[in-house]
C-alpha cells in the first residue's frame, strides 16, 4: 500500500478528488505558516546584528575621536 | 545538578549551545516534513467515508496537538521565572505567546477548513476541541496584551509569568467543561462530529511523523526568536559586541 | 521598647473588611454604576433581539450571565486602583499578617457591595425576560455561588494590570476567558432547572470551583500586587 | 558609578559609634536597571539610636534603596538581616517591627484622618480612639479629624501619616521625602519626631534634601 502514489496524472494529483480547495489551501497555509516563522526571525536576527553593529561602530569612532585630545 | 542548572540560565551558554544544535534540528525537521508532506499528498490512501479530505487532518492534528504544549511551556517556563529568576526563561516564554498565538490560529483555520468539507459548515460550536482552542487563542492573545502593556521588562516578566501559570489551569478546566457542556448540546443527527475517526494505521503513522516533525519546528523556531531576543538584551554584554562586530 | 505583639490577623482582616466597606458607602458610584450597567444591560436584549416571550425565555439564562459576567469584570476596576494611587496597597504590603487574609477581606467586601446586589435583582429580570419560575431559585443560587469566583478570579486581573493607565480592554481579554466554566455550569444549572431536571450537579460542581477560587485565588492574587507594587 | 558607590559604601562610619545594637545589616546589595547598575557591594549597618539620612541626586536609586529593604522590591541581589536574622526568612517579624512611609503616604482620600488611622493602626498595633485623636492634635490636625482627605491639603494629608509615627511602636522607621510637602513648623515637629525615636532605642532610615538637625546622624550617598 505505502509505495503506491495514488494518482495516475497530475491534474488528477491536483484535483485531490474533488477536495482540491480544501486540500491545498490547508497545505499552503502550512507552509506558509512554516516559512514564515523560520525567515522572519532570521530576517530580525539580521536587521538586529546590523543596528547593533552601526552602533557600535559609532560608539567606537567617538572613543577613538575623544582619546587623543585626553591624553594632552 | 544545580551547577548545569545555572549554566542553563545563562544567556551566552544557551545561544552557544543552539547554534551547535540547530543545524541537527532544522536538518531533523526538514526530512521529517517532507516525509509527512509527501507521504500525506501523494501516498496516503482516500477515507473510504471522507475521501481526500482525510489528508487535512494529517496537518490539522499535528498542529493542534503542538498547540496545546504552549500553555504547559509557558507555566513551567513563568515557574522558573518567578522562582529563580532566571532571565533566560522569560525570553522563551516572551517569544512562546505569540507563537502559541499562532499555533491555535492555525489549528483553527484547518479545522474550519475541515470542517467546511465533514460537517458542511466552517463553524461548528458542537465540536468541543476547536471551541476550547478558541478560548485558548483569546488566553494566549491575553498574555501578548499584558506583555506589551507593561513597559517595564522585569514586571512584565513576573506578571505574564503568573498569568501563564493562572492561564494553565484555565485552560485544563476550560477544556473539561466545554466537553461537558458539548455533550449536553449535542444535536439529534448521530453523524460522528469528531476529527480524528481513524482511516487505518497508514493514517496514523503520517500523523505521527508530522507531530513530530511540527514539535520540531515549534523547538526551532523557538530557538530562532529567543536568540535574536538574546541579541537585544544581552547587547552589552562583551561576548555580544564580539559576535556584531565578526559578522 | 520591646516590639509588642502586632494585632491579631483576624483583627487586622476585620479592619480591613470594615474600611473597605466604608470606602464603598462614601464613594457610592463605584457601587451603583456596575448595577445599573448590569440592569441596562440585560434590558437592551429584548429590543434587540425579540419582545417574543417564548424567544426570550430561551435566552434568559444565558443573558442574564452574560450580563453578570460584564457588569463583575466592570466593577473590579475599583478593586485595587484608589490604594495603589494613595499608597494603601503598599501598607496592605507591609502588614505583619499573611497577604492572602488581607486580600480575601478585599475581595470579600468588594463582592459584597458589586457581587450580591446584582445577584439580588436577577429574580426581577429574570421574571421581565419571561424566565419559567422554576428556575428562579436555581438562577439565584448559581449566581450566588458564581459571582464571588469571578470576582476572585478579576481580583488576578485588576491586580496584574493595577499599575496601568488604562486598562479596561486589556482587563476583558484577560478575564473574559477565564470565566467560560463559570458561565458554562451556571447556565447549564439554570437550564436543568428549566427543563425539570435537577440543577445539584453543576451546583456542586461550581461549589468545588468556588473552594478551588478561594483557596487559590487570594494566593494569585496577593502575588500579583507584590509583582505590580514594585 | 560602581567605583563612586563603594567609595560611599565606606563612607558610612560604622566603627566609631558601636555602642548601639545592630538593628539592620545591608551586606553587599546590587541593583540594575534598566541595563544600568544603581548601586553596587552596597554595605552598611544601622545601629538602635541612629538617624541614617541618604541622599544622591534624581534617579541615583535613593528610593529604590528604601523599597528594596522593605521588600516591596525584589529585583536586587545581596542580604539583608533584621536583628541578626535575613528578613526574607522572618519577614513577620521584620514588619511588626517597621514602619514604612513611601512618596504615596497612605492615606485614603474618601476615608477621614481618624478613620485612616484606625486602620493603619489595625494593622500594627490596635490603639483607641483617644489616642488617635490626641496625635491628631499633636500634629496640629484638630479640627479636620473628622473631615474627608479630600478637603485637606497635601501637606496636611502628609501630617494624618506622620500621626502614624506616634501611634505606632516600630522600632525602625523608613521615611521617604517626609519633608516635601510639609512648612517649617512641620519640618521642625518632624525633626523633634526623628530624635525621640532614636534617643528611645529605634532607628531610622530617611531621603531627604534638607539638612536634617538631628543628633547621631549618619549619613549615605549613592550615585
Amino acid at each position: 500500500m505505502l509505495d503506491v502514489i495514488q494518482f495516475s496524472s497530475f491534474s488528477e494529483f491536483l484535483h485531490m478528488g474533488g477536495y482540491a480547495f480544501n486540500v491545498w489551501s490547508v497545505y499552503g497555509l502550512f507552509a506558509v505558516f512554516i516559512m514564515a516563522n523560520l525567515f522572519l526571525p532570521l530576517r530580525k536576527k539580521q536587521q538586529i546584528l546590523k543596528e547593533q553593529k552601526r552602533r557600535l561602530l559609532f560608539s567606537e569612532a567617538a572613543d577613538d575621536a575623544q582619546a587623543p585630545a585626553g591624553d594632552k | 545538578m544545580w551547577l548545569w542548572f545555572a549554566k542553563l540560565g545563562s544567556p551566552k551558554w544557551f545561544y552557544e549551545l543552539s547554534s551547535k544544535w540547530l543545524p541537527w534540528l532544522v536538518g531533523a525537521m526538514a526530512i521529517l516534513l517532507s516525509v509527512g508532506v509527501i507521504w500525506g499528498l501523494l501516498f496516503l490512501p482516500p477515507d473510504y467515508q471522507q475521501g481526500y479530505s482525510s489528508r487535512i487532518l494529517i496537518v490539522h492534528v499535528a498542529v493542534a496537538g503542538t498547540s496545546l504544549a504552549f500553555f504547559p511551556l509557558m507555566a513551567v517556563a513563568g515557574t522558573i521565572t518567578l522562582v529563580w529568576r532566571m532571565k533566560l526563561a522569560d525570553m522563551v516564554a516572551k517569544n512562546a505567546a505569540p507563537l502559541g498565538a499562532w499555533f491555535s490560529f492555525i489549528t483553527l483555520a484547518t479545522g474550519s477548513i475541515w470542517g467546511s468539507v465533514s460537517w458542511g459548515t466552517w463553524w461548528e460550536w458542537t465540536d468541543s476541541r476547536l471551541v476550547s482552542m478558541l478560548f485558548q487563542f483569546f488566553l494566549l492573545l491575553g498574555v501578548i496584551s499584558l506583555r506589551s502593556a507593561l513597559e517595564d521588562s522585569d514586571k512584565a516578566a513576573k506578571a505574564c509569568a503568573l498569568l501563564s501559570i493562572v492561564g494553565c489551569i484555565n485552560v485544563v478546566i476550560i477544556k473539561y467543561s466545554v466537553e461537558w457542556w458539548n455533550t449536553l448540546h449535542q444535536p439529534s443527527s448521530p453523524v460522528s462530529l469528531s476529527p480524528d475517526s481513524p482511516n487505518g494505521p497508514e493514517f496514523w503513522i503520517a500523523t505521527g511523523i508530522m507531530i513530530l516533525a511540527v514539535y520540531l519546528f515549534l523547538a526551532v523556531s523557538l530557538i530562532l526568536a529567543t536568540r535574536n531576543e538574546i541579541l537585544v538584551r544581552e547587547r552589552q554584554a562583551q561576548w555580544v559586541q564580539d559576535l556584531v562586530r565578526q559578522e | 521598647m520591646n516590639p509588642t505583639p502586632a494585632t491579631s490577623t483576624s483583627a487586622a482582616f476585620l479592619a480591613t473588611l470594615r474600611r473597605d466597606f466604608l470606602i464603598a458607602y462614601k464613594r457610592k458610584h463605584d457601587v451603583v454604576n456596575p448595577f445599573m450597567f448590569f440592569v441596562i444591560v440585560v434590558s437592551l436584549f429584548p429590543v434587540g433581539i425579540s419582545p417574543d416571550p417564548v424567544k426570550l425565555a430561551e435566552i434568559a439564562a444565558g443573558v442574564i450571565w452574560i450580563a453578570v459576567l460584564l457588569a463583575s469584570m466592570l466593577s473590579m476596576d475599583s478593586l485595587y486602583r484608589a490604594d495603589f494611587e494613595d499608597g494603601s496597597l503598599e501598607q496592605l504590603l507591609l502588614s505583619p499578617h499573611p497577604l492572602y487574609f488581607m486580600v480575601l477581606a478585599k475581595n470579600i467586601s468588594h463582592w459584597l457591595v458589586s457581587g450580591l446586589p446584582v445577584v439580588l435583582i436577577s429574580p426581577i429580570l429574570a421574571y421581565m425576560l419571561n424566565l419559567p419560575a422554576a428556575a428562579y431559585f436555581t438562577l439565584l443560587l448559581s449566581l450566588l455561588i458564581g459571582t464571588p469566583i469571578l470576582s476572585l478570579l478579576g481580583s488576578i486581573a485588576v491586580a496584574l494590570t493595577v499599575g496601568l493607565g488604562s486598562r479596561g480592554l486589556i482587563l476583558a481579554v484577560i478575564t473574559l476567558p477565564m470565566s467560560v466554566p463559570v458561565l458554562i455550569f451556571g447556565t447549564l444549572a439554570v437550564q436543568a432547572s428549566v427543563n425539570t431536571m435537577s440543577p445539584a450537579g453543576y451546583l456542586a460542581l461550581m461549589l468545588a470551583m468556588l473552594a478551588a477560587a478561594i483557596s487559590l485565588g487570594p494566593l494569585a492574587s496577593a502575588a500579583a500586587l507584590r509583582i505590580s507594587v514594585d | 558609578m560602581s567605583a563612586a558607590a563603594i567609595e560611599s559604601a565606606h563612607n558610612v562610619p560604622n566603627a566609631d559609634s558601636s555602642d548601639g545594637e545592630v538593628l539592620l545589616d545591608i551586606r553587599d546589595l546590587f541593583c540594575e536597571r534598566d541595563d544600568r547598575i544603581l548601586f553596587q557591594h552596597l554595605n552598611f549597618k544601622l545601629r538602635a539610636g541612629e538617624v541614617l539620612q541618604v541622599h544622591g541626586s534624581n534617579g541615583s536609586g535613593k528610593t529604590t534603596l528604601l523599597r528594596i529593604i522593605c521588600g516591596l522590591n525584589d529585583s536586587y541581589q545581596g542580604a539583608i538581616y533584621w536583628q541578626g536574622t535575613e528578613v526574607v526568612e522572618h519577614l513577620e517579624d521584620f514588619y511588626s517591627a517597621l514602619l514604612y512611609i513611601g512618596h504615596r503616604v497612605g492615606v485614603s482620600k474618601v476615608l477621614t484622618p481618624v478613620e485612616n488611622l484606625r486602620w493603619s493602626c489595625s494593622l500594627q498595633r490596635q490603639r483607641d480612639d483617644a489616642a488617635i485623636y490626641s496625635a491628631l492634635a499633636t500634629v496640629d490636625l484638630r479640627g479636620f479629624e473628622e473631615s474627608q482627605c479630600f478637603t485637606l491639603s497635601a501637606g496636611q494629608q502628609q501630617r494624618v501619616s506622620l500621626a502614624r509615627l506616634l501611634l505606632s511602636d516600630a522600632r525602625l522607621w523608613i521615611l521617604d521625602e517626609p519633608f516635601a510637602t510639609l512648612d517649617a513648623s512641620g519640618v521642625e515637629q518632624l525633626e523633634g519626631l526623628l530624635s525621640k525615636h532614636a534617643n528611645s532605642g529605634g532607628a531610622v532610615l530617611v531621603t531627604t534634601h534638607h539638612q536634617l538637625r538631628v543628633p547621631k546622624l549618619q549619613r549615605l550617598s549613592l550615585g
